[in-house]
């Protein structure tokens, strides 16, 4: 693609980059048109946001070359990045929580030793940007009471505000509601207008493809391709980004539900921001089915697994479970209800599942350490917890099968395999399960799939979480769409197509099969 | 009854110098997300050296820059293990403290071969009183006159310097660039990195003028307070300041309140010692003595508002995982 | 004889301007005289009092003096322990059939320097600060005040004590505080027997151009000028007299008390205050020095009823 | 990912013993800088620690205290708090102490009193302990600062009773009056006279074996059963502790009163076996101390009880150093614990990375 005439915003050449023992980025080149827009995909990872600190200065390559602007730039700290016209907006946001949005933009630009005068130069600009690029916000508003698609906002006038050409976002819908994405990308189509050059990560295809020119995709820390998105499709880069060609479906009977082993009536949730995060949430579990969440992140997914499993109490509302109520007045707490058979394989398995300086033996037992078949009348029974891991690690194919390896050393795959195995074995009537492929390669997809698939059709009930919907779509049953915080639709899996999904999601489907119409 | 509160005030401005000295100290600190434990161990080395150098050179402004500079020394060490090397700040200020409870005795002793003493400064040697203009004069007018006189007149230039540099510490912390980017940098130092600004030396910054802060606590101590350092003569004040740096909320003016408080209760405490008052009996000057402590446990769990530092403070920044 | 003197002093250390130095002072006179060396040991906790009086007792040094009351009860074991060797306590009485303890008058040293005080006080008020508060300390402040009350009979005696812990004997910025206190009050002359907090009282007084007193040791030098007199306590003749004793083999156990009458306590007139001590008041502390020394002025001891009825 | 690649000894033996060396280098440079000669020093320091049986004995009395001490600071450690408090605690478990002793010792035999004074010591020490933990689990306030605090509290509470309450009349100094002597711990060369053991007197007694039992029974809890199993999941990862169904606030406050019960027992060798009746100051700065130990010991009972002989060694030949040359004082020992604590702890990842690195690279190449 360098053989049209459009100068080069930015020129990579060979970027390597390590930490300790892992190779984040290897031998990474990429050229970027000026005035275009670019995106880079890639797995959870596959060195994406990796890269891009490096191009904004805030890791160092190990070797390799950055030229901005067709100048060859030594970009060894942020700094250098702003001078040389590059702005980044962060995955997870470097705002300055208890700061107004006015001090928040001029950090770092307060245009002189004194703050008085920096601070109404800062307003009138501003003000010019905010009229110029529709990026509207109170400057004199406290960041941490802002929503995050304002947040965004304030971290995209912050470059701008630098005078940045070039702008990075890395991952920036993962956190907005559909709306406010699409309000994105008119943000960054105006800003393209302008001569801004935007580099885009996601790993959503379909923002791919709609608003990109050009894409490069990244697997293993390894730049694998470049395409112009005209010329491609979601399929070649799927397969791209995963380096063989992905079966979305998995091979599973139609389900036999045999009867209801959980009800939730209207669930809800405050947290201690008194925030609502669960609204009303009503749906049934029967066993021999696998129920699927669908929702953009941060809909209230994570909560209701969270409350489901005893980790939050209910405010109101109440489950029905294993011949219990459990209500805000009833509460379970985590260990209660796996004593009720409810198993838990959280989303984040280093946050939450494992505890990773815990050997695999050890972090096998986590929650069901109080279960007598793991303790004497004392002390632990190790003999018995070894021998147990052993067992498993043979049946699940851990790699390596070693229980005395700390928990950190295994792969992805494998400690998500040791946490499956964990729940899955302890013989539960209900598995919740939270993105139980994240960050794990294809082979080890494949063969989890496989096992939720198993226990389904051994009579278990399965509520699946998943912000991707192809694998909701290829395990589930019955699909439920959350939409802040609430049930805003639910089909059989069989009706369930991406784009009614999609549009379920965005809370915007007006079709015959939501169930639960309570829509904005 | 109104002279002797005068002169329990005027006792208490004298008392509560160091504690403000040392509170503003940590609250550069701490604003810049480094605790610092360690103000007790600075502020007992900086004592150490004012009184060491101005007994060999025969001034306290000598004396005050030793001071100075083995503060920043120790703050520097401070830095080095918290900010270069990712340490545990709690542990770096205990090691600090302890190790200089250790080394100005050793020193002390074989320097001044005084069982850890410094020699008696007198003369130059010592910051002594100054009387402020007119102080003599209107001492007779009613009220004005005995809060002039008394309580404003009468004390040494540290204890002037400490309380301006309350509102200094307030106009540099809110009103100038780098106390933005140090409040920022204690809350959030991946904002202030990403915005281009190095979070090592902005935090290493704060250090220094929380080493130059204790040093001049630590020479009132040796040179101003009293005339000559001795073996602990820092006597928990650091975690007073530390207290009262907490029990201000790490904002300078109620920092300031904090330590007068506490400098009252001092100044309140050292004369109740055996003192009988009429129908109470004796009050137990440990009751008074422990107020401080006390005060600080009920606010940190929030019976008396909500003690919310810096949010990222006492964590090692770290940008990459090796 | 064979004698191997040792002394053990108490944690405040042998420099400690006051009660401790004076002890050295006599060691460094007993040394010039004799030639005879001197083991020291400065304890820094309360377990390497013990042991160290168990080390020196190992070695066979004797006699073996311990500085201070808080030594009694370590003293107490060793001194069990090693019944052939000599020991000597100052300012405590043990009684073992090897201890010689020396106790001192302090209340009658006291009242000469509080009739000085009140002889050279303006404003008929002196002060008094302690050290740590016990019968000991309160035996000099009782003194103290029948001294000032014998010459002005309205005197008013402001008292204050440090702390009731051991640190109260070494806190000089709390010495200063009480004596600002004081002087802000109208005192003009203070006695401080509070070791080295006195240091700090004595500092208050300079820089407030009053008047202070020392202690145990001939303070004057302090701060000349300044230093109306110090009430000597002369522990150093009680460290000098054991290990003299032990020479000569005339060291017998039993309780010594030197008063006024044994020179144990005095007033000190030298140099440096010589100016501040005119004649007259010279000739009257004598002369109540004599009564004292006859009995035909009786002091009050604090410690024989624990109260000051005067 | 580390782990994988550096060898066991390198984290659990190289990197903690270059530290020490390190700090025992700069304090050498102290002496040195005393116009002292280290290696004169050194031998005298160990001549005084291990060179004759008394020597030793005061070597392992100050290693029980610090045993205590060390295994509380680990405790806590392991769940994920920092208990500065080891010296309130200690202080007040001492009190414990001390009351069970003037209550019981006219009364009862050792047989019981010595029992009770452990659950005294103990109960008094979690106690001091419990309102800091209390308030870190309920309140949210942090466990450091709180804990600093209360030492202070503990120390002015100790005087006021000592001073009003338990002073023994008569007394100059505030302690109380000495125990009957059905109240003192055997010392150890009373203990092992009778098996024909003779030892040289040293104020060593029973409580060494206590704090020895103590170590075993922490090793036990922490590894092998399930409490410590809570503990230590707690203590490196607590949101991953929410998942397991454990409650965060009760671990944090029964490892607090474990914590503080065990600094409690410095009480034991302190007011029961060696002074005989309750005192100011005993502590002495043994709690701070603690935190030197469990650094240096790794948090591990094991650990712990080396860096305690190696402490107790300092603090024994540091007094011997000090006598025999007298310019040198027992301080010198404080400064170089300092140190420990500074390379151990502070600056642990100084050499961590790069030895660490070293090792990591040369499995990679
Ligand atoms: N600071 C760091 N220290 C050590 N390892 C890191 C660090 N940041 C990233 N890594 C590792 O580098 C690899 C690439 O991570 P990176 O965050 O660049 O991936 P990504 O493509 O952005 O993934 P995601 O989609 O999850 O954001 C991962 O194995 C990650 O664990
Ligand atoms: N968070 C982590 N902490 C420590 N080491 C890690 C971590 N993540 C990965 N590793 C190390 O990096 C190596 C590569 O991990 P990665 O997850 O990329 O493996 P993988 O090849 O994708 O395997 P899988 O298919 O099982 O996911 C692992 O062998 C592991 O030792
Ligand atoms: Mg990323
Ligand atoms: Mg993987």
């Amino acid at each position: 693609m360098n053989d049209n005439k459009t100068p080069l915003a930015i020129e990579l050449r060979d970027i390597s980059k390590r930490f300790g023992a892992v190779q984040a980025n290897k031998d990474i080149c990429l050229q970027v048109p000026t005035g275009t827009i670019h995106g880079i995909i890639g797995e959870n990872g596959a060195g994406k946001s990796t890269l891009m600190s490096i191009i904004y200065g805030f890791y160092e390559a190990d070797t390799g070359e950055i030229e901005i602007g067709g100048k060859k730039t030594h970009i060894r700290t942020s700094e250098d990045a702003i001078q040389a016209g590059i702005g980044m907006v962060h995955q997870h946001f470097m705002l300055v929580e208890n700061f107004t949005v006015l001090e928040n933009v001029m950090l770092g630009a307060e245009g002189g030793a004194l703050l008085r005068q920096g601070k109404d130069d800062a307003r009138l600009e501003l003000k010019r940007l905010a009229s110029e690029y529709s990026l509207d916000v109170d400057v004199d508003a406290i960041v941490e009471e802002l929503p995050v698609g304002l947040q965004q906002r304030v971290e995209i006038l912050k470059a701008l505000y630098r005078g940045a050409k070039i702008l990075i976002l890395d991952e920036p819908t993962g956190v907005l509601t559909p709306q406010e994405a699409d309000h994105l990308f008119v943000i960054l189509k105006s800003l393209k207008e302008q001569g801004v050059t935007v580099l885009l990560i996601t790993h959503k295809l379909r923002e791919i493809m709609a608003s990109t020119d050009n894409v490069s995709v990244m697997r293993q820390g390894q730049m694998v391709a470049h395409r112009e998105t005209k010329n491609t499709d979601k399929e070649e880069l799927a397969e791209l980004m995963v380096g063989k060609k992905v079966r979305l479906k998995v091979d599973k009977d139609d389900a036999k539900p045999t009867g209801l082993v959980l009800s939730a009536k209207k669930l809800s949730l405050v947290d201690s921001q008194g925030v609502k995060r669960l609204k009303d949430v009503s749906f049934e579990l029967n066993a021999g089915e696998i129920v699927g969440i669908a929702g953009v992140s941060g809909n209230g997914q994570s909560e209701l697994l969270n409350v489901l499993s005893g980790i939050s109490s209910l405010s109101s509302g109440e489950i029905q479970f294993a011949g219990e109520t459990i209500t805000a007045a009833n509460p379970k707490n985590a260990s209660q209800m796996r004593d009720l058979k409810m198993a838990h394989v959280p989303e984040d398995r280093h946050k939450m599942g494992l505890v990773t300086g815990f050997e695999a033996y050890e972090a096998a037992i986590l929650g069901y350490h109080n279960s007598s078949a793991y303790n004497g009348s004392i002390l632990l029974n190790r003999k018995a917890m070894l021998s147990e891991c052993e067992e498993r690690m043979a049946k699940w194919d851990v790699r390596p099968p070693n229980p005395h390896l700390k928990t950190a050393n295994f792969s992805g795959g494998n400690q998500q395999k040791i946490v499956i195995a964990r729940e899955v074995e302890q013989n539960p009537e209900v598995l919740l399960i939270g993105q139980p492929t994240r960050g794990v390669d294809i082979g080890a997809i494949e063969n989890i799939h496989e096992e939720i698939v198993k226990l389904r059709d051994s009579g278990k009930a399965i509520l699946l979480v998943s912000v991707e919907l192809d694998e909701i779509m290829a395990l589930s049953d019955r699909i439920l769409v959350m939409f802040d915080g609430a049930v805003v639709g639910e089909l059989p899996a069989s009706d369930a197509d991406e784009r009614t999904l999609g549009l379920m999601m965005a809370n915007a489907y007006n079709g015959p099969l939501s169930k639960t119409g309570d829509k904005a | 009854m109104f002279e002797t509160l005068i002169l329990i005030l005027d006792a208490t401005m004298r008392v509560s110098t160091p504690l403000i000295l040392a509170a503003l100290a940590g609250l550069f600190s701490e604003r810049s997300g480094i605790v610092d434990i360690g103000l007790e161990g600075k502020i007992l080395g900086g004592a150490f050296a004012a009184a060491a150098a101005a007994a060999v050179f025969g001034s306290a402004w000598i004396g005050l820059i030793f001071a100075m500079l083995a503060s920043i020394g120790l703050a520097l060490i401070h830095g080095f293990a918290c900010i270069t090397h990712r340490g545990d700040h709690i542990v770096s200020g205990v090691a600090i403290n302890t190790i200089v409870a250790g080394l100005t005795v050793t020193l002390g002793l074989d320097w001044f071969g005084m069982g850890g003493q410094t020699p008696t400064l007198a003369g130059d040697a010592r910051f002594l009183s100054l009387t402020l203009p007119f102080a003599d004069a209107v001492a007779d007018v009613p009220v004005i006159g005995l809060i002039y006189s008394e309580l404003l007149s009468g004390h040494n230039v540290l204890v002037y310097l400490a309380f301006a540099c309350v509102p200094l510490t307030y106009w540099v912390i809110y009103k100038t660039r780098f106390g933005l980017r140090l409040r920022a940098v204690g809350e959030n130092p991946h904002a202030v990195d990403t915005a281009g600004i190095s979070v090592a030396f902005l935090r290493y910054r704060a250090v220094i003028i929380c080493g130059i802060l204790c040093g001049l606590a630590g020479a009132y101590l040796s040179t101003a307070h009293n005339a000559g350092f001795l073996k602990d003569m820092s006597a928990g004040k650091g975690y007073i300041a530390l207290a009262a740096l907490i029990f201000g909320k790490w904002r300078p003016v109620p920092v300031l309140f904090a330590c007068l408080l506490f400098g009252f209760l001092d100044a309140v405490a050292v004369r109740m010692q055996g003192v009988s008052l009429p129908g109470i009996g004796e009050i137990p000057v440990q009751a008074i003595e422990v107020l401080p402590y006390v005060l600080t446990v009920l606010l940190l769990a929030g019976f008396i508002g909500k003690a919310i530092g810096p949010k990222a403070v006492g964590r090692p920044y770290v940008k990459e995982r090796a | 004889a064979d004698v191997k003197p040792a002394v053990v002093y108490d944690q405040a250390g042998k420099f400690d301007k006051s009660f401790n130095e004076g002890v050295y002072n006599g060691i460094v006179k007993f040394t010039k005289d004799s030639g005879i060396q001197v083991r020291e040991f400065e304890p820094k906790n309360e377990a390497q009092t013990e042991q160290g009086l168990r080390r020196l007792a190992k070695r066979g040094h004797s006699p073996i003096v311990a500085v201070g009351f808080s030594m009694a009860s370590a003293l107490e074991r060793v001194a069990k322990d090693f019944p052939d060797l000599q020991f000597t306590i100052i300012d405590m009485v043990v009684d073992l059939p090897n201890v010689q303890s020396i106790v001192f008058k302090e209340h009658e040293g006291s009242f000469l320097v509080g009739a000085l005080a009140a002889m050279k006080s303006e404003t008929a008020k002196v002060g008094f600060v302690g050290g740590m508060d016990i019968p000991l300390i309160r035996r000099f402040s009782c003194g103290y005040e029948q001294g000032a009350k014998y010459v002005t009979s309205d005197a008013t005696v402001f008292e204050n004590m440090t702390g009731s812990t051991p640190s109260a004997f070494n806190d000089p910025t709390k010495g200063a505080e009480l004596a600002k206190s004081q002087f802000s009050q109208g005192v003009d002359v203070i006695f401080a027997a509070a070791g080295g907090t006195g240091i700090g009282v004595y500092q208050a007084a300079k820089d407030e151009g009053k008047f202070a007193i020392g202690v145990d040791s001939n303070q004057n030098h302090l701060q000349p000028g300044t230093m109306l007199t110090s009430m000597v306590k002369r522990v150093d003749l009680a460290a000098y007299n054991t290990y003299d004793q032990a020479v000569k083999g005339t060291w017998a156990p039993g309780l010594t008390v030197l008063g006024l009458a044994e020179g144990g306590v005095d007033w000190a007139l030298d140099d440096n205050n010589a100016s501040l001590v005119d004649v007259d008041m010279k000739a009257k502390i004598e002369a109540i020095r004599a009564d004292i020394v006859s009995g035909k002025v009786s002091v009050h001891d604090y410690m024989s009823d624990n109260a000051c009825n005067i | 990912m580390n782990q994988a690649k550096v060898p066991v000894w390198v984290s659990i033996a190289l990197i903690p013993f270059i530290n020490v060396m390190l700090a025992f280098f700069v304090s050498a440079l102290v002496i040195l800088a005393l116009g002292e000669d280290p290696i004169e020093a050194a031998g005298y320091l160990i001549y005084g620690a291990f060179g004759y049986e008394e020597g030793i004995g005061y070597t392992l009395y100050y290693a029980t205290n610090l045993i205590f001490t060390g295994l509380a600071v680990s405790v806590a450690f392991k769940a994920g708090l920092f208990n500065i408090g080891g010296e309130g605690q200690a202080y007040i478990g001492g009190l414990g102490v001390g009351l069970v002793c003037l209550w019981f010792d006219s009364s009862l035999p050792l047989m019981v009193i010595a029992p009770l004074a452990i659950i005294g010591g103990a109960l008094f020490g979690a106690a001091w302990a419990y309102i800091p933990a209390y308030l870190q689990a309920r309140r949210g306030s942090h466990v450091v600062i709180t804990t600093i605090m209360f030492n202070f509290i503990a120390s002015s509470l100790m005087v006021y009773l000592l001073v009003n309450w338990l002073k023994q009349d008569g007394r100059m100094s505030p302690n109380s009056r000495t125990f009957e002597e059905s109240a003192w711990l055997p010392y150890m060369h009373e203990l092992l006279a009778p098996f024909g053991i003779e030892l040289s007197e040293s104020p060593l007694n029973a409580s060494f074996l206590w704090a020895l039992i103590c170590c075993v029974f922490v090793w036990g809890l922490i590894w092998h059963t399930r409490w410590g199993y809570q503990l230590r999941t707690l203590g490196t990862n607590a949101t991953a502790a929410v998942y397991a169904g454990i409650d965060n606030s009760k671990v944090t406050i029964w490892v607090m009163l474990i914590s503080g019960g065990l600094a409690g027992f410095v009480g034991l060798n302190e007011i029961m076996g060696v002074n005989h009746s309750l005192l100011l100051n005993f502590t002495a700065g043994y709690g701070f101390a603690g935190i030197a130990v469990s650094l240096m010991g790794r948090n591990h009972p094991v650990g712990i009880i080396v860096a305690a002989i190696l402490f107790g060694a300092l603090y024994q030949g540091g007094s011997e150093l000090a006598f025999e040359i007298p310019t040198i004082t027992p301080e010198i020992v404080v400064v170089i614990q300092g140190l420990v604590i500074l390379f151990s702890g502070a600056l642990e990842n100084m050499l961590k990375d790069r030895i660490e690195g070293f090792f990591i690279r040369k499995s990679v190449a």
